[in-house]
């Protein structure tokens, strides 16, 4: 398939075929992140994450009229509000959440899942009835859709810069959180043994409620960037679902490090596929063989053996 | 193979299992004669539990070889090694709460353990007769219709002793068959315990050293993985590194 | 209340509820329906049959599958793959670039039927196929999970999973499979025109003694001591494995039964509607069958038939009427479900209704025992007050 | 925000909907003012429908509910519009049209069990309904057993011609050829990238448009044809691949959330609608979805279909004027809204030359009727049940509407069976 053409083209096509994986991968770990705090340290099957992160679509779209209406001068840097907001919004509707329903299931991991669908299917209602059944269009800056041309044929779309330095900073803001932060210690003291946990003082249902929360908004956060890459409407969640619980549990649970490197193998699997087969072929490939491996190797791919 | 090794029941050789580098079980090395009734102490996590799990096949062993009569039993299934004739109970009585006593014991009675065998498994006189002749030995006949749940904790602990005399394992393995048990319980658990290791192997984890005395061939202490010492009881509690690491402190 | 120590394959109070069963399918909805509600009804409990499935795996043995749609589809699809060769005569075809193979093929430029089609131009081994498929798919996901002692919410993922690569798969290969739009257009089975009033009648009369002969199966096993193994199984696994039996094999034996379930369901469901589509394999159909039983009573398998038909019977009366409240509906019930009646409908029937209708009826004797533990020996099944009226309606 | 099912305003829309009514027939061959009393119901009605002397009765069966609730709301509307303008008029055969809406709820087996409902239990007289293949397939058997009548408006792939449908969209071959022709002649345009959803509409009618480019254009080529699953979001390697092939027109057929993906992605690579290297050439894309793209994204592509609401004839000013005083200002129209519109006054013109409600009377009365008030302009119903109409190309603007920069001389005749394309 490459006869004909020089190679400074082919270059130029492997370089930006590059770039396209890394999309791919900044967008797996924004999906993931969010799903892989709750999963990972509450054991909590989030199925309406998909309706969080278009939580925070809306949001921006909310956002991106306000600005269009009252501050049009500012409209070009109305992203950054947006995003924060979605956090809060998203945030906070996983607060009520955790409250009103998930911390009466802790110990009925497979329950949480029935009932988060049945949540999400009343969010995506919700979607539905204030913001109509049509896909709204968000508005994005001129300055985020352009490309930069990096040389003649190499193009590096800026949008997807911007949602791999997404990735990044929420990446490494987790990783403070989890690691270097009082949050962190206590989510992660609940996570190897609740009862000791609160014996010592630590307020599990404080910490659950945040963790939850936290992990919403990152999702909110996501939903609010990939306004930039795809579609806004009721149930455009639910085209997420399968991939972002698929990083996860690839990932093996538990494991932030985990979640990443399986993000970047299944992003890289399936962008390099894609390029050099029809794309339904491709997804399925990709589906199959993660879900051999998980056959393989059920606990993922990073998790470690413990002592029973 | 030689024929001095064939006349163990068990024999534990150069057993290692490490999790992560530690090595829980390091190298350990031991023989269960026939009708012999092997003690295993040790301070806590010592690994004594882990060589339980590791001769049931409840954790896979990094290297080394478990004989159970002429069977290698490290590469085989949980189910295939308690089919083969080793029994198990648990620290903590583990009983099906959901399940009335005679259930109970009904699991565990040796006939229909394949699928098909246990979809058409009958409920004839012969299964009934040897119910009611351990729930008789376990002190539990007036409650074999009571659901496990309900039992006081000495009952479940009881009840789990008898799942494991109707499967009348050839070796059995007991880990800490007294504990949290009252007075009372405990006496009349000493007297079941020592009607039921008669005629066959058993090892058992006890911290319990007058219960210990009482029935033990000969023990086993383990310290950070690896024999300490090994014998008859007066042996090992005289040896002076036994003292120091777990009687003397 | 002693328990009876005898294996009867019915206690009384179970016979009385099987019975009332059959008297709801059998003769108050036959008779009480029109023909287009009672070919309904056929349809929804095509579904039953899934949801009894789900009882056995999820309630009984704690194995939640989110892919019983894979199994439905499989079994309808081996059905409408003998309907559609039926249909697909030359003379019927003669319009098509290669008469004699089903439109959809010629669409796509395919030119000779597959050699995986031929043999379901018998319909034996269609018949035959309609079992083993969904039975061989599910032997093999089960061996490769349960060998790997894979379960709980990840076996809940894979099989998601694995909805939705069929899926992707079925819509991805419609040269094959008819694509998005299913195998349409199913007219006769041996002749004999399955689109009529009456051939409707006569398939919800086989649907509903295919339901009972599944029912009765469901509790052979239940009855059996593999069924008690099963609770055994949920709640301590280790012990059953310790008590000398192959965990893996009881769990894969249950998941290919429901498997064989969800597959004459699916067949069923071919020969009523007339036709098989990929949107009954993907996930959204899997988890919605997991709330039937769920709303049923996930212990329950005749709680799982009336669960289905008030979930269904509901959804069509609700977005008959009101469009938008269905999915808000729907979604209040599944979380209504897990919080509230997680033991659903026969639950209710056992916790709430049963003990006041005793205290009414024979104030003596009853209630010495404790009250029911979540599966009772004798577990009463419930035909629910409010689903025998709903589909008595 | 918006309530898309109910009208805005309806007392003040209920003149401006007769006015256009009044405007929208003034032209219409059939009789006007005509009344109940001269059409006794026994005498139009023998098959037993839901006519009274006063109303007849029809079904609208669409997803209300659902991943193609986004598609179908605008064909709900434009139906509802069509019947209060008839019955503005005094109604078919003199009764007033009542409708029963059916939400099929994305489900096909939803639709099949409701097209039964429509037509076993509450004998309507015609269904204006469906949206996508699947689920026109799925009814299809219902309506050839019950002997009913639908209306469909979607473009479709062709390879069906039922007695029981009238298909008021364009079949393949009539919206594809003349875009191809036009992009090749106008343009210069050679070599072509196919990319669609996987599913069977865009397979359908990318074979027919490689079939064409290969054998009827002279020297032009295919560099390209791939399918993404229906909902994919993730569109860079194959934008990658189109970089590599160069072709001079990308031919998409995306469809739903993937369209919105897409077209996004394709701008933020650097490729450019407006500069036309390559030209992006959709048949997929109506005003409807650029809303959810975003002008901004698309703009500079270009769309071939029958109807574009920027169409500048009487007929099409009064249309939309009534639309967007029925349902709000900031409504748009789309290609299938516009056919879904055209149903019941198909409908109605075949009853009154029928002088029947019959299913059957009706049936052999639509070859040969004729509406020029359509939007679209003069539309004629073809013996095989399809439109003649004509194809047009616009150009996507930034406000999310198409200017026409091409338009077939001729009606187009429908070829549901193409020779040479299959």
């Amino acid at each position: 398939m490459f006869a004909g053409y020089s190679a400074g083209e082919l270059t130029a096509i492997f370089a930006m075929q590059g770039f396209a994986g890394l999309i791919l991968f900044s967008v797996f770990v924004l999906m993931a992140l969010g799903l892989a705090i709750i999963f990972g340290q509450m054991g909590v099957i989030n199925m309406a994450h998909g309706e969080f992160m278009i939580l925070g679509a809306y949001v921006t779209y909310l956002v991106s009229h306000a600005f269009a209406d009252y501050m049009p001068a500012l409209f070009s840097f109305y992203f950054f509000v947006a995003m924060a907001l979605a956090f809060l919004a998203s945030g906070a509707l996983g607060m009520l959440v955790e409250w009103g329903l998930i911390r009466h299931l802790y110990r009925r991991p497979l329950d949480t899942l029935l009932a988060t669908w049945g949540l999400s299917l009343i969010l995506q209602q919700i979607y539905r009835s204030v913001f109509g059944a049509r896909e709204v269009g968000v508005t994005i800056p001129d300055w985020m859709m352009g490309s930069l041309p990096l040389t003649d044929m190499i193009e590096v779309p800026i949008n997807g810069l911007f949602v791999m330095a997404l990735a990044l900073g929420i990446s490494v803001a987790i990783y403070l959180l989890m690691f270097r932060s009082r949050w962190g210690q206590q989510v992660r003291a609940i996570n190897q043994n609740r009862v000791m946990a609160g014996a010592v003082g630590i307020n599990t249902e404080r910490t659950d409620r945040l963790t939850f929360g936290i992990g919403c908004g990152i999702a909110g956060v996501a939903g609010s960037a990939f306004t930039m890459i795809g579609s806004t409407g009721p149930t455009s969640g639910q085209l997420y679902i399968v991939d972002t619980f698929l990083v996860v549990v690839f990932g093996g649970a538990g494991s932030i490090l985990g979640t990443i490197a399986s993000a970047f193998t299944i992003s890289q699997a399936q962008s390099v596929l894609e390029f050099f087969l029809s794309g339904s072929m491709a997804k399925v490939i990709t589906l199959l063989v993660v879900v051999g491996i998980l056959m393989l190797r059920p606990q993922g791919l990073f998790a470690l053996k413990l002592r029973k | 193979m030689s024929i001095h090794q064939t006349s163990f029941v068990l024999s534990v050789e150069d057993l290692t299992v490490s999790f992560d580098g530690f090595k829980a079980v390091d190298g350990l090395t031991f023989y269960v004669e026939p009708n012999e009734c092997r003690v295993m102490i040790g301070p806590n996590g010592a690994g004594k539990t882990t060589v339980l799990d590791l001769i049931c096949g409840r954790t896979r062993a990094t290297s080394g070889s478990v004989r159970f009569k002429d069977q290698e039993l490290l590469s085989m299934r949980e189910d295939q090694i308690v089919l083969a004739g080793v029994g198990r109970k648990f620290q903590t009585p583990s009983v099906y709460e959901d399940l009335s006593v005679f259930e109970n014991l009904e699991l565990s009675f040796p006939r229909g353990h394949g699928v098909f065998g246990s979809l058409f498994f009958r409920r004839d006189a012969e299964v009934k007769d040897r119910i009611q002749e351990i729930a008789e030995t376990i002190f539990l006949a007036d409650l074999l219709d009571e659901k496990a749940a309900f039992l006081s904790h000495g009952q479940k602990q009881w009840l789990e002793i008898g799942m494991l005399l109707i499967q009348d394992p050839e070796l059995l393995m007991l880990d800490e068959p007294v504990a949290g048990m009252s007075v009372a319980e405990r006496k009349k658990t000493a007297e079941l315990l020592n009607r039921i290791i008669d005629h066959r192997s058993v090892i058992v984890i006890e911290h319990d050293m007058g219960f210990v005395e009482d029935i033990a061939t000969r023990v086993t202490v383990l310290h950070q993985g690896k024999t300490l010492s090994e014998g008859k009881m007066d042996k090992v509690k005289n040896d002076p590194k036994v003292i120091e690491v777990y009687l003397g402190h | 209340m002693q328990i009876d120590r005898k294996t009867r394959f019915l206690t009384r109070e179970e016979a009385i509820y099987f019975g009332l069963l059959a008297a709801v399918i059998f003769l108050i909805l036959p008779l009480a329906l029109d023909s287009f509600r009672l070919n309904l009804f056929g349809k929804y409990l095509t579904y039953a049959f899934v949801a009894i499935g789900l009882v056995l795996c999820w309630g009984a043995g704690g194995i939640l599958s989110l892919g019983q749609g894979v199994f439905f589809g499989l079994g309808g699809y081996a059905m409408a793959m003998f309907l559609k060769l039926e249909a697909s005569t030359p003379e019927a075809t003669a319009i098509q670039s290669t008469p004699g193979i089903p439109d959809f093929m010629d669409w796509n430029q395919i030119t000779a039927l597959p050699w995986w089609w031929e043999p379901f131009n018998s319909l034996a081994f269609s018949l035959i196929a309609v079992v083993i498929v969904p039975v061989a798919f599910a032997f093999i996901i089960g061996v490769a999970m349960f060998r790997r002692r894979v379960g709980g919410v990840y076996f809940a993922i894979i099989t998601q999973a694995i909805a939705a690569i069929l899926t992707i798969l079925i819509i991805g290969q419609q040269g094959f499979t008819g694509g998005v739009n299913g195998i349409t257009d199913l007219r006769t089975l041996k002749g004999w025109d399955i689109r009529t009033d009456e051939a409707k009648e006569i398939l919800y009369f086989v649907n509903a003694v295919l339901l009972f002969a599944c029912l009765f199966a469901a509790q052979y096993v239940r009855r059996s001591k593999l069924g008690r193994l099963l609770i055994a199984m949920r709640d301590q696994e280790d012990r059953v494995r310790f008590s000398g039996y192959d965990v893996a094999s009881f769990k894969i034996f249950v998941f290919c039964l429901g498997a064989a379930f969800a597959g004459i369901g699916g067949a069923m469901f071919t020969l009523q509607v007339g036709f098989m589509s990929p949107t009954l394999v993907g996930i959204v159909p899997s988890i919605e069958m997991v709330i039937f039983a769920a709303v049923g009573g996930r212990l329950s398998i005749l709680g799982a038939v009336y669960g289905t038909l008030l979930v269904n019977w509901a959804k069509t009366t609700l977005s008959e009427s009101f469009p938008e409240l269905w999915l808000l509906g729907l979604g209040a019930l599944f979380i209504a479900v897990v919080m509230f009646f997680p033991n659903g409908l026969a639950g209710l029937w056992s916790e709430q209704v049963m003990p006041r209708l005793r205290k009414l009826f024979a104030g003596r004797g009853a209630g010495a025992r404790p009250p029911a533990a979540p599966f009772p020996a004798n577990s009463a099944s419930a035909p629910d007050s409010p689903a025998a009226k709903a589909a008595a309606e | 925000m918006t309530d898309f099912s109910k009208p805005k305003t309806p007392g003040m829309s209920r003149r401006a909907v007769l006015a256009g009514g009044a405007a929208l027939t003034a032209s219409l061959f059939a009789p006007r003012g005509l009344r109940a009393q001269d059409f006794p119901t026994a005498a139009v009605n023998t098959t037993g429908l839901a006519v009274t002397d006063s109303t007849v009765t029809i079904g609208i069966l669409h997803s209300v509910t659902g991943t193609m609730a986004i598609s179908e709301t605008g064909s709900v509307q434009a139906e509802k519009l069509a019947i209060e303008q008839i019955n503005a008029m005094g109604g078919v055969l003199g009764r007033k049209i009542q409708f029963i809406q059916e939400d099929g709820a994305s489900d096909w087996p939803t639709f099949a069990e409701k097209a039964r409902k429509l037509l076993v239990n509450d004998k309507v007289a015609s269904v204006m309904g469906c949206w996508t293949s699947a689920s026109r397939k799925a009814v299809l058997p219902v309506f050839e057993q019950h002997n009913g009548m639908l209306y469909y408006p979607t473009f479709y792939e062709g390879l069906e011609q039922s007695p029981n449908v009238i298909y008021t969209g364009q079949e393949a071959t009539q919206q594809i050829i003349a875009g191809l022709d036009w992009v090749n002649q106008t343009k210069g345009a050679k070599s072509f990238y196919l990319l669609g959803s996987d599913y069977i509409w865009p397979r359908t009618s990318n074979k027919i448009a490689r079939k064409h480019i290969e054998n009827f254009m002279e020297g032009c080529e295919v560099v390209g044809e791939e399918y993404y699953p229906l909902g994919h979001t993730q569109f860079n390697s194959v934008i990658n691949k189109i970089k590599l092939r160069k072709p001079d027109v990308i031919y998409a057929i995306v469809v739903g959330g993937s369209n919105v993906a897409f077209y996004k992605q394709l701008k933020a690579a650097g490729i450019d609608p407006t500069k036309e290297s390559p030209i992006v050439l959709t048949i997929s894309v109506t005003e409807d979805e650029i809303r959810g793209i975003g002008g901004e994204n698309i703009e500079g592509s270009y769309a071939c279909m029958k109807y574009f609401q920027s169409l500048d004839n009487p007929n099409n000013i009064e249309f939309v004027k009534a639309f967007k005083e029925m349902w709000g200002a900031d409504m748009v129209i789309g290609d299938v809204t516009q056919a879904a519109y055209l149903g019941p006054w198909l409908w109605k013109a075949a009853v009154e030359a029928a002088g029947s409600f019959d299913i059957d009377k009706v049936r052999e009365a639509s070859p040969g009727i004729e509406l020029p008030t359509a939007p679209e302009g003069y539309v004629k119903i073809h013996e095989n049940h399809h439109l003649w109409s004509k194809t047009r190309v616009g150009r996507a603007r930034m406000d999310g509407q198409y200017d026409v920069v091409f338009e077939t001389a001729d009606l187009v005749e429908p070829n549901p069976f193409p020779e040479g394309y299959q």
